[in-house]
């Protein structure tokens, strides 16, 4: 259905996700490092990495095909145009039909699905572990989130993330039911494992036994490992941004630069919040064995299948 | 003669078929088979004379000698030949023994005798006590060639089965159209023919009975 | 006399009269030459005789009897013989070859031949049951002697099982022949010599008496039963098909157990009449079903090409005894039908099979391999062939077979058709497993790579091309044919 | 021209295309291929011509043409209308791409092939070809059944037809024999309702099937559905196909995979919906609900085998299970929401709309895949992709058009695989709306496992693509692989064109869409559903009152998707043009090596352990030790996993049968009294019974 979100807002909404992105990074990491009683680095400090491999000549696997140097490019350019589906400042449904969610499912399934060309062009062993890793819990991921979204699309009669917003209406959290709790938890589950942390993948590290995403990364450099890196903070910045959408989207109704200014501020408590979260499991949990993924995993799609059936019986 | 007496003495002879039938089945030895058929040809040739008697149809005295000179006298006499010309055993091998095989004949008998109660009163009028004694000789025969070893033994029983159909034909319907019977008896001496040849062929290639050879199965 | 009475004698004369006149000469081109001209002779007959029929009804001389239906397994008879003639001349010059055939006893051979064509003849054009059974004798002992012509030993035990079993299989027939002559006599219709003619027993059959008409059926379906290899009396079926030299095999095949059927079918009208159509049919039935379910393991695990089709045959007979069982003008048109596409087909598949066993030197299967690469178009033909037997359209069994099936299902046969079908569907694995290892991968070093000669491929081609050309659709005289020989049935 | 011509005309194509292969047979074979697949082509044209005409034609227009009599018994005919059409539309856009692909590939596989078998090809390709499309044409039953009966002859020869080994034998022997009996099938269905009818043509049947009883009308769908699955390798009845489709000539697998499967959901679609489709009212709920289990479980299952095949055209084959499973999501689904409610038939419509852009959707990208493993095949004769590797350096374009090909059947935007499971998920959420209870759940379950299935068919893709043309040749075979020669190309491209376009322009197909739809469902077409805002716009109206719905874009998203890409293209060039330099990858220090390289096996083994309970892996390792049993020589691993279906029903099954039919053959007498034994027994016991009964 048509709605009142123009399409400069919904650009506006994009770059947003695309430039904060790094700073989401940042703060989970600045919240880890005082967890665990460290300094820690300066907030802006993905911003300075960016920059300065985009910055440095690259150097590419002799063996990598033509395909290599692009990929970074279009992962990005997936990710992003994955962030203009997803509504930020306000609710409801963009002028132009650009808000379905199991499109932007497909979109980070299309970034996902680059990435691990890209990994296994280069042809080393670790590319091809971190690929085959990341396929194997990606589509243990997707039919959960799937049914995350259906918990709500159910209810609302849509799947266009605005209108969900919409519906859910501003007094989200007193009207909320025992499908919406359970939903949530199931979301809240995936989350780790959509935006690659701990328990499921581990960011920090390029160790062979704990990687799924770095190691696909490892072949890349200078610009494009650039574009990877940022494509992956925009992930998680777009992951953390469709819960917000899903299940707590308060945002002001009306038009004008304040209620802009007002909506912008909520939604960044709201990541912030997520982002809390986020520190807070990766710093309590440790990573779990490869093959118990699916066990946790299964925890989630429990979740999500009794907040269905609950919708719909 | 009237009609009674004709059926009662079909119906004696039928009894003496069945006996030699018995006979046949029983035989120990060749020789006594072979003479047990002519025996059963000569009843059959004797039959066909009271009906042609009795009836004066002129069919059936040319059927009763054909029966005679044919089935009582030449087929035999050329048994008898081919075992002289073979000297095969004389004791006839049975497949199953002997009693076993009387039993079957007598639940063949009870069989044709049921069968043929179950056409009712009015029927058995049309066919008299000919037609059980008919299907019993013709399947006794057959039981025989089944359960006796050596070629000749079946064509024996080849002979008797004949035998019972031939009884049947008189009795029943006064015999069938001559030219059919002359028909008939010329394809069964045709067949013995062949049969004869193919026995003496195997007996000279490989020196076996044929009606022992077993190898194509399956 | 009008043309057709004169053809009536004159049909089983010509091959009578060849098979004497072979007998004065002992060189090849002549014999081979006499052989295919005397056939076409007959085939040119027989669609004469087929025209006046078609013309002027059923024509009749003494114990001689031509209607449609008599007319169609006539129409097969002479076609296959035409074929078998022209497939001979190139087979017997590799059969003489290689000694499976000695040069001078091949008159004798010939002269079999057309006399046992002779004998089927009559045994199609007889109108008096007495003679058809006279005639049926007569088709047991030439064929005898043909199935024990090679003279090794599995040859004459063959030919003694086939001749034993199926003499006492027709004495039964005769018995029961007797039985439903004496029932005739006993309504005293007319004198003794009309009652054992079919046409004459026809209009009064509706008041002979069932009990007697009922065990002279069963005796009839045992015996004839036999002689066209019902289960469980085809026994001596495969042995017979498989020893006989193949131009014999395709005949007794193609042709004979299919007069053999004739002989069941004119009884099955008498006793539908006097008791009740419902009788014959659950008899056919049975037998028909055991037939089809009987053949099939024995298909699967076969590994002698000729006693594969052998068996196959069994399982067609059986079709065809489904098709008159369950009735109706369906039903037994879909027989009819089915009686001339398999005796095509059959004789086709053994023809082709024959070659490849000339080829390979060897009837098993495991041995006969890559057909395809030493004789192309042998080898085509003969997995066409095994298509066509297993149903597969565009050939003409599969119309015949879908005709039956249509009738079963009218009738709601629902039981038979189920055995049916699953039986159909596997002996089609198990034949196309076999065809399949025939006719694909390596050839065996065995295997001879020398030329096909034409006269077989000729012979093969023309069933061929009748086989895909019923199975495209049915001509219009064909059709007609069938539908009146359908009426004479079912009326 | 008219289109009343085209049938004709597009019979005298194959037809003759068939016949002139044959009659080349003595001559070149070369020739013969040359023309019978140019006649093969034209054929394709005319067919594309004459559907086009009647789908863009005036609406409800349906083309009946009588066919001069053949059988006493049937008058046949044959009847276009907008599903025959659009199923002729999809088998001919394929068999163009096929007919362009052919000569080449044969050529360059087989060079030394005899003139007798290159004819052979071209006369069977013909044949196939015609018989599909005249399947989809059929106006009557027995029409239909030769047809159908033609196709599989047709294809069974192209899967025979390279006997090099006797595996190709078996491929065959085993997809004839499943075929005969889906044809059995079939037969009794289509003959239950002629035998009613007492007629052949299609009109008949519907007027009979209109007043037969609910539970006959069920046995004769279910008859005929297992019939069409058989056909169309829907699990369990599967087997046949990751066996044969591999076994033909790549073009033709692509045929075989891509459109004769499409044929049985023709059937399927024809007889739910029109056949047997009940004067008024919904269909019996248990058609729709056993279609909808059935391609779930098809789709899980077919990708699960999917991803641990090393076989590319094997690998392909079963991904063709997959998505006949998601074909049959949709038509269950539509099944299930017919006639239900007012807005449920619109919904009903989405469904079908979504099955049928699918089926179209998978031919295109499907015959793609195919093409390009054909291409990768007749270079480097090797099937098994852990033997390849390294082909994308050296055949670029090829690599290419399969990469989007994967991406496409992968169901990824901006392609078209995601467009036709877009709408099916929207069909399943406004099912599980719109049908409360456990049904709805189920619905769910379904939109899950779809889900899933999307996901594993990238994981899949991912390892298929990447083991095969990324990383370093693995054997000499790819080593000297060289780029596909131009015409194999460009019937490639076409097909990818196709993918392309029915991706980002969905709404323009959406007007092919309406005649079938509405045919079969009455009511609205496609495009005043699904494309009501436009051709741009793909929207769906979910709940009654029309608020909700969903809108989505293809169209912008592929602009945006573009203009995104080229200002990150110039983000990456940096800010001052860095300098490019290439290194050997890095391996810990060691020289970089092919063996290195992650294998299709490694690739697939996470999914292997954590599906075990599905695959049974069995895998067998020996250490090959030198004097000290710890110094390792060697290393032999042997791994694989079994086809459930396969093993626990259909081997059992063909093994019990052999046995049984060996024993009661050995246990057969050869003795004479034996025979005679059987004949009297015979006749004494049907004297008693009749002794008995008649009594």
């Amino acid at each position: 259905m048509i709605g009142d979100r123009s399409f400069g807002l919904v650009c506006l909404e994009m770059a947003l996700l695309l430039l904060a992105g790094p700073l989401v990074t940042g703060t989970i990491q600045k919240i880890k490092a005082r967890l665990q009683c460290r300094t820690g680095a300066d907030l802006l400090q993905p911003y300075r990495d960016l920059a300065k491999l985009f910055r440095k000549d690259s150097v590419q696997a002799d063996t990598a095909s033509g395909f290599f140097r692009s990929i970074p490019v279009l992962v990005l350019a997936a990710t992003v145009t994955a962030g203009a589906l997803v509504p930020v400042i306000r609710v409801g449904p963009p002028a132009l039909p650009l808000g379905d969610a199991i499109l932007l499912l497909g979109l980070l399934a299309l970034a996902r699905f680059l990435t691990a060309i890209g990994a296994l062009d280069a042809g080393g062993a670790f590319g091809g572990m971190g690929a085959s890793r990341e396929m194997t819990i990606a589509p243990l991921v997707e039919p959960v989130l799937m049914m995350v979204v259906f918990s709500t699309a159910v209810a609302a009669g849509t799947t266009e993330l605005g209108a969900l917003a919409a519906h859910r209406g501003t007094e989200w959290l007193l009207a909320w039911r025992a499908a919406d709790f359970l939903g949530f938890a199931a979301m809240l589950m995936l989350l780790p494992a959509e935006t690659g942390r701990i328990p499921v993948d581990n960011p920090d590290t390029h160790l062979e036994l704990t990687m799924l995403h770095e190691g696909m990364l490892l072949e890349h450099s200078g610009p494009g490992l650039g574009c990877m890196l940022l494509a992956s903070h925009t992930r998680q910045m777009v992951t953390l941004a469709l819960v917000s959408a899903l299940f707590f989207p308060a945002g002001p109704a009306g038009t004008g630069a304040a209620s802009l200014l007002l909506g912008v501020g909520t939604s960044a408590a709201k990541i912030l919040v997520l982002a809390i979260f986020l520190a807070l499991v990766e710093s309590s949990y440790a990573k779990l064995r490869l093959f118990r993924v699916p066990q946790y995993l299964g925890i989630g799609f429990v979740c999500a299948l009794v907040a269905l059936a609950l919708r719909i019986l | 003669m009237s009609a009674d007496t004709v059926q009662s003495i079909i119906d004696d002879l039928g009894a003496l078929l069945l006996f030699t039938m018995i006979l046949i089945v029983a035989a120990g030895q060749i020789y006594r088979a072979i003479y047990a058929v002519a025996a059963q040809s000569l009843l059959i040739a004797i039959a066909g004379g009271v009906l042609a008697a009795a009836t004066g149809n002129v069919d059936l005295w040319v059927i009763a000698a054909i029966t005679l000179v044919v089935k009582a006298t030449l087929l035999p006499w050329v048994l008898h030949w081919v075992v002289q010309r073979m000297n095969v055993r004389r004791e006839i091998e049975p497949v199953i023994p002997i009693a076993g095989t009387l039993a079957l004949s007598v639940l063949i008998v009870v069989v044709s005798f049921q069968v043929s109660a179950s056409l009712g009163p009015v029927r058995q009028a049309i066919t008299g006590n000919a037609l059980p004694v008919g299907i019993a000789l013709t399947l006794t025969g057959v039981l025989v060639m089944a359960t006796r070893k050596t070629a000749l033994t079946q064509m024996v029983g080849l002979f008797a089965s004949e035998n019972g159909i031939f009884f049947t034909a008189m009795a029943v319907s006064q015999g069938m159209p001559l030219i059919i019977e002359i028909g008939v008896i010329l394809d069964v001496i045709l067949a013995a023919l062949v049969m004869t040849i193919m026995v003496l062929r195997v007996r000279s290639t490989v020196d076996a009975d044929i009606a022992d050879l077993d190898r194509l199965r399956g | 006399m009008t043309v057709g009475e004169t053809l009536l004698w004159v049909l089983p004369l010509v091959p009578t009269v060849t098979a004497f006149a072979m007998l004065t000469t002992r060189d090849r081109r002549i014999l081979s030459a006499l052989d295919v001209g005397s056939s076409a002779l007959l085939l040119a007959l027989t669609l004469i005789l087929a025209r006046e029929v078609a013309a002027s009804g059923p024509h009749a001389l003494g114990v001689l009897r031509v209607d449609d239906l008599g007319l169609v397994f006539l129409v097969l008879l002479v076609i296959l013989t035409f074929a078998v003639a022209i497939y001979t001349v190139g087979w017997l010059t590799q059969a003489v070859a290689v000694g499976n055939m000695q040069a001078k006893y091949l008159r004798s051979y010939f002269a079999l031949v057309h006399l046992f064509v002779a004998t089927m003849v009559v045994t199609i054009l007889a109108d008096n049951l007495g003679v058809l059974w006279i005639a049926m004798e007569g088709t047991t002992i030439t064929s005898a002697v043909l199935i024990g012509y090679h003279g090794h030993h599995h040859g004459l035990e063959a030919a003694w099982k086939y001749i034993i079993v199926t003499t006492i299989g027709i004495s039964f027939g005769l018995f029961g022949t007797v039985l439903i002559y004496a029932a005739a006599a006993a309504t005293g219709v007319q004198g003794s010599a009309g009652t054992l003619s079919w046409s004459a027993m026809m209009p009064v059959a509706s008041t002979l008496d069932p009990g007697i008409v009922r065990i002279g059926f069963i005796f009839v379906m045992i015996g004839y039963g036999t002689k066209a290899g019902l289960a469980p009396m085809h026994l001596w079926l495969p042995d017979a098909h498989s020893q006989a030299p193949t131009p014999v095999s395709a005949l007794l095949s193609g042709v004979l157990i299919k007069c053999a059927l004739l002989g069941i079918i004119r009884f099955q009208t008498i006793a539908a009449a006097a008791c009740g159509a419902a009788f014959p049919t659950y008899v056919l039935l049975v037998f028909g079903l055991i037939s089809v379910v009987v053949a099939t393991p024995f298909i699967l695990a076969q590994h002698d090409v000729k006693r594969l089709l052998g068996y196959h045959s069994v399982e067609h007979v059986g079709i065809v005894a489904l098709g008159l069982g369950f009735g109706g003008p369906i039903g037994t048109y879909g027989a009819l039908l089915h009686v001339v596409n398999h005796g095509v087909t059959k004789a086709l598949a053994f023809f082709a099979a024959g070659k490849a066993i000339a080829r390979y030197g060897s009837r098993d299967m495991r041995v006969i391999r890559g057909v395809l690469r030493v004789a192309p178009i042998g080898g085509t033909l003969l997995v066409l062939g095994a298509l066509s037997l297993a149903g597969v359209p565009p050939f003409s069994i599969f119309i015949s077979e879908l005709m039956v099936l249509r009738a079963g299902i009218g009738l709601g046969h629902s039981v038979a058709i189920a055995i049916f079908l699953a039986m159909i569907v596997v002996i089609f694995a198990g034949l196309l497993h076999h065809a399949g290892g025939m006719a694909f991968g390596q050839p065996t070093a065995a295997a001879s790579r020398e030329p096909e000669s034409w006269s077989p491929l000729v012979g093969m081609l023309l069933l061929a091309a009748i086989m895909v050309v019923l199975g495209l659709g049915i001509p219009a005289s064909v059709d007609g044919l069938l539908r009146r020989a359908t009426e004479i049935i079912v009326d | 021209m008219d289109v009343q011509a085209g049938p004709g005309l597009m019979a005298a194509c194959y037809g003759g295309g068939a016949l002139s292969s044959l009659l080349l047979a003595r001559g070149s074979g070369r020739l013969a291929v040359g023309v019978g697949h140019v006649a093969a082509c034209a054929g394709a044209l005319v067919g594309l011509g004459l559907s086009l005409g009647v789908l863009l034609g005036e609406p409800g227009r349906t083309i009946i043409q009588p066919i001069p009599v053949l059988f006493p018994f049937a008058r046949l005919s044959l009847s276009i209308d907008g599903l025959s059409a659009y199923f002729l539309l999809v088998i001919s856009l394929v068999a163009i791409a096929a007919a362009v692909y052919g000569p080449a590939y044969l050529r360059a596989l087989s060079p030394e092939a005899r003139p007798a078998r290159q004819a052979a090809q071209g006369f069977a390709l013909n044949l196939f070809l015609g018989c599909m499309a005249f399947v989809c044409c059929a106006g009557d039953a027995l029409t239909f059944l030769l047809c159908w009966e033609g196709m599989t002859l047709a294809s069974y020869v192209l899967v025979v037809s390279d006997d090099r080994d006797g595996e190709n034998a078996r491929a065959g022997l085993l997809y004839m024999v499943m075929a005969h009996g889906g044809t059995a099938l079939l037969l009794v269905a289509f003959l239950g309702l002629t035998e009613r009818a007492g007629a052949f043509d299609f009109g008949a049947l519907r007027a009979t099937a209109s007043g037969l009883d609910p539970p006959t009308r069920t046995m004769v769908f279910f008859l005929a559905f297992g019939g069409f699955a058989t056909k169309a390798g829907v699990i369990p009845l599967h087997v046949w196909l990751p066996r044969a489709h591999p076994a033909a000539p790549s073009h033709i697998s692509a045929l075989m995979s891509g459109v004769m499967l499409k044929v049985a959901i023709y059937g399927i679609l024809r007889f739910a919906f029109d056949l047997l489709a009940p004067g008024a009212g919904p269909l019996p709920s248990s058609w729709g609900w056993t279609v909808l289990f059935v391609g779930t479980t098809s789709a899980v299952l077919g990708v699960l085998y999917a991803l641990q095949q090393h076989d590319l055209k094997r690998l392909l084959a079963f991904h063709s299970v997959e998505n006949i499973g998601i074909i049959l999501i949709g038509a269950g689904l539509a099944m299930i929401l017919w006639r239900q409610e007012a807005t449920s038939s619109a919904l009903a419509t989405v469904a079908l709309t979504a099955a049928l852009l699918h089926t179209a959707n998978h031919a295109a990208f499907k015959g793609l895949l195919f093409l390009g493993a054909g291409s990768v095949l007749c270079r480097t004769h090797v099937r098994n992709m852990e033997e390849l590797g390294g082909l994308a350096r050296r055949m670029p374009s090829t690599a290419a058009l399969f990469l989007l090909g994967a991406v496409a059947i992968s169901a990824l935007p901006p392609l078209n695989g995601f467009v036709s499971e877009w709408l099916t998920f929207q069909a399943l959420l406004g099912g599980a709306t719109r049908v409360q209870g456990p049904g709805g759940l189920i619905i769910v379950f379904a939109a899950a496992m779809l889900a899933l299935t999307g996901g594993l068919a990238a994981a899949c893709f991912a390892k298929a693509f990447g083991v095969t043309f990324l990383g370093r040749p693995r054997t000499p075979h790819a080593e000297h692989a060289t780029e596909a020669p131009p015409s194999m190309i460009a019937a490639m491209a076409w097909l990818a064109a196709l993918c392309v376009a029915l991706g980002v322009a969905p709404g323009y197909a959406m007007r092919l869409l309406d005649a079938p739809t509405s045919a079969l469902l009455g009511g609205a077409g496609s495009s005043a559903v699904v494309a009501a805002r436009g051709p741009l716009v793909l929207s769906v109206a979910l709940t009654p009152s029309g608020i909700g719905g969903t809108a989505m874009s293809m169209t912008m998203i592929a602009a945006l998707l573009v203009a995104l890409t080229a200002i990150a293209w110039v983000l990456r060039r940096g800010w001052r043009r860095g300098s490019r330099r290439t290194a050997p990858t890095w391996t810990c220090g060691m020289s970089p090596s092919a063996r290195f390289d992650y294998t299709a096996t490694a690739f697939a083994k996470p999914l292997r352990l954590v599906f075990a309970a599905l695959y049974h892996p069995r895998r067998d390792v020996t250490h090959e030790t030198s004097e000290s049993p710890y110094i390792v020589r060697r290393i032999h691993y042997a791994g694989e996993i079994v086809d459930l279906a396969e093993t626990h029903i259909y081997r059992r099954a063909a093994r019990d049968i052999s046995i049984l039919s060996q024993t009661i053959r050995a246990r057969s007498t050869g003795s004479i009294y034996g025979y005679i034994g059987f004949v009297l027994g015979a006749l004494v016991v049907a004297l008693l019974l009749v002794g008995v009964i008649y009594r």
